[in-house]
């Protein structure tokens, strides 16, 4: 079996980015797809603190102070992007307006539910962000994370076990072993790292797996 | 490549359907997207629900569509601006549906259309006949009028400048509803008079953001 | 007795209005208040269309037509002037950020009410631009109107016989007789004109008149 | 003359009382004033509400205040940004109230304020334990959260650019909190790194216009 290494996921959900889509990335592994997005294709990149078009981190002796992204890192902008307040970017989040928000995810359910946002560890005071805005209010939901836990627990449940960011919002999942799609139907698996079968990824998954007919291998080049 | 900028007028009002929603910007004839509005007659929609300030000036653009028999309804703050002789014809003939709405109520339902905001409550309006049949609300020992998000299927705007993002920027009073109506429906056309290179429109000072945009017409 | 001509009424009203008041002008009389500001007073004129520091009408030559004011006549900004959408526009209305409407009116009440919307003449479409809004909103608002309607017929009434425009929303009156102060006492006559005593106003008011201990010649420049 | 333009920043502050809701700008430590929140903590106001995205960064600004004891609660999307450890040693000691709000309804509450919205329903958090308590109403078959204004007493803020009329530019993602938390209170202050003569700013570029804004300083 061949899992897909952090950056080989971020490859893979970028590959599905169309042309002309406005997308929010999540802080963390979300953020790498920005660097895979196949080259003359153009994607605007949208960020909650007021950034349309964001580019890439800045060079050496080009950071601006006053530039930074969701996560709190230099960034900059490409030819076309503007600058607006945080009331605009969060009405463009809830209104529907941004195409696509890329999130990472603790726990994804069969029915779509996302629970991103805390583990209740009582240690650590909570904080949610812009995460349930995004999670509620981008036109499409898409999560980057690893199949399981360090320890093997399955990410793709039944229902979540963590507070839910919002209920019903994922519609597909890429995975260091697979690329789901939540549908109706259930949880349909679309594409499979080489070695895994049906049976194997079963087990790894609490959710219930459906193969779909004309399913792929998951495959990446090396990064 | 990215490319908002149709190539004619027609092209950025293709698609519309008979029994359409659309939001017309312009306060009067300043701002006012005449030659789409004129587009739009000759699509041959009909039906239409217009959400304007004013109810058309003159005999181009929204009032000629009032005059041709297209627009159903009309939802509007101040139907009589300068010179409405079409719509007062339509009025009296009891050809065209009259729905009055507070200006700042009609922009403020657009916005919440816009913003994903299911309802909101103002005060303007209450304890007026405009509220008559809405529900109200007492909020911290004042009252309160619900009032409901509007959004167009289709934006007819007027600005400036624009890239092929479809970044805009206005003009002086200009400006007026088009930012609001901009985001506030499903297809958003924009006449503009001059479309420049990406990365010309300086980015602090870009009014509306091309998300908002889908199809740019040089007038 | 020597009513106040129009030009009178706006320039009586113009004396209140202290330096550095955002003042919102209604159509009609109400316009022609901001030409009477005393010389060296800093006011700032918002205009429901998106202007804040709107200026006098263009001097020939200098019109520019997608510069208007709420009446959709030319107007022009004056050095610190901005422009701005039409949402924020009414956000300043809505928000109590405008300080002072000075509106027309068809009647006041003596509690208040403003009625200056429509008179329900069914030959024309009735029609409310922003007049609920900034009734409503307006951090105060007084009204400029004529003391009766040209056939005798008062205007400060004890309820108004049209449609409001909002209910107890007036704090000042200024008409061509009198400055009238609406309180929870009642109306208060704060000035008249010369040759009015309060039995003389009080036949051409319905509401029921006060007279301020402190009340005054009501008196204006020739204009 | 109007000349919002004050000589420092104890004027700047000047007049806060304890209990006062403060709204405290930035976006981590960009377009934070931290010099007016200093300046803030020298008055000795305690009690404190405040309103921020984040709960302060190193020690200076709001961590300072809140490292001081001056904050009773704070209302905010995301307490631990980048060195959150003054805002982390009060909560853990239990000297610190916190309420968690989704950031997006942070930002359309404080609007609200602005606006003279009593109310506003949004699906934001619907479905989450952050809804918990809130009502709720389903609107055209989705249901949606009742959210309510918040207005500040005082707000703080820092732009790039302003003139005596209280007129601000800001620079990039600087702008973020800043125009809504300046609409939003009753007092607003801001910073500025510079005054420019009046009719200096374009007046198609002002982000803020002045009449939301009372004093100005220069940093």
């Amino acid at each position: 079996m061949k899992p897909l290494s952090r950056r080989q996921m971020a490859w893979r959900a970028a590959q599905d980015i169309a042309e002309g889509t406005y997308v929010n990335l999540g802080i963390g592994l979300p953020t790498m797809v920005s660097d895979y997005i196949p080259s003359g294709r153009e994607i605007v990149f949208h960020s909650e603190n007021g950034i349309l078009g964001m580019g890439p981190a800045p060079k050496p002796g080009e950071e601006d102070k006053d530039l930074i992204n969701a996560g709190k890192g230099l960034t900059t902008i490409v030819p076309g992007g503007v600058f607006f307040h945080h009331n605009d970017a969060f009405l463009m989040i809830r209104g529907g307006h941004v195409d696509l928000a890329l999130l990472g995810a603790f726990e994804v359910a069969e029915n779509g539910d996302l629970a991103n946002w805390t583990t209740e560890d009582p240690d650590f005071p909570p904080g949610v962000g812009g995460a349930m805005d995004l999670a509620a209010g981008a036109r499409e939901v898409r999560v980057l994370v690893e199949h399981t836990t360090k320890d093997g627990r399955p990410r793709i449940r039944k229902r979540c076990g963590y507070p839910l960011t919002a209920p019903h919002c994922v519609k597909r999942v890429y995975t260091n072993l697979a690329v789901l799609d939540i549908t109706p139907e259930g949880v349909v698996v679309r594409e499979m790292v080489e070695g895994l079968d049906l049976g194997n990824l079963q087990e790894r998954t609490e959710a219930r797996l459906r193969l779909a007919n004309d399913w792929k291998r998951l495959e990446a080049p090396s990064l | 490549m990215i490319n908002k900028v149709v190539d004619n007028l027609a092209e950025a009002v293709a698609g519309v359907t008979d029994g359409a929603t659309v939001l017309c910007s312009g306060f009067g004839a300043v701002g006012e997207p005449v030659e789409l509005l004129n587009a739009l007659l000759e699509t041959g929609a009909r039906d239409l629900v217009c959400v304007s300030n004013n109810a058309g000036t003159g005999d181009e653009g929204l009032a000629g569509l009032i005059a041709a028999g297209r627009v159903r309804k009309i939802i509007c703050s101040f139907p009589r601006t300068t010179d409405p002789h079409c719509f007062e014809a339509a009025y009296k003939a009891g050809k065209i549906e009259l729905e009055i709405v507070p200006q700042g109520t009609l922009s403020e339902r657009m916005r919440a259309g816009a913003a994903g905001v299911g309802g909101f409550y103002v005060k303007t309006a209450v304890g007026t006949k405009l509220a008559h049949g809405k529900e109200m609300r007492e909020i911290d020992g004042e009252l309160y009028v619900l009032e409901k998000p509007i959004k167009g299927d289709l934006a007819l705007c007027r600005a400036d400048r624009a890239d092929r993002w479809g970044n805009l920027t206005y003009r002086k009073s200009a400006r007026n509803f088009n930012p609001v109506m901009a985001m506030a429906a499903t297809l958003t056309a924009v006449q503009v008079r001059e479309v420049v290179r990406l990365g010309t429109l300086d980015p602090e000072c870009v009014v509306t953001p091309g998300i908002f945009v889908d199809r740019v017409v040089v007038v």
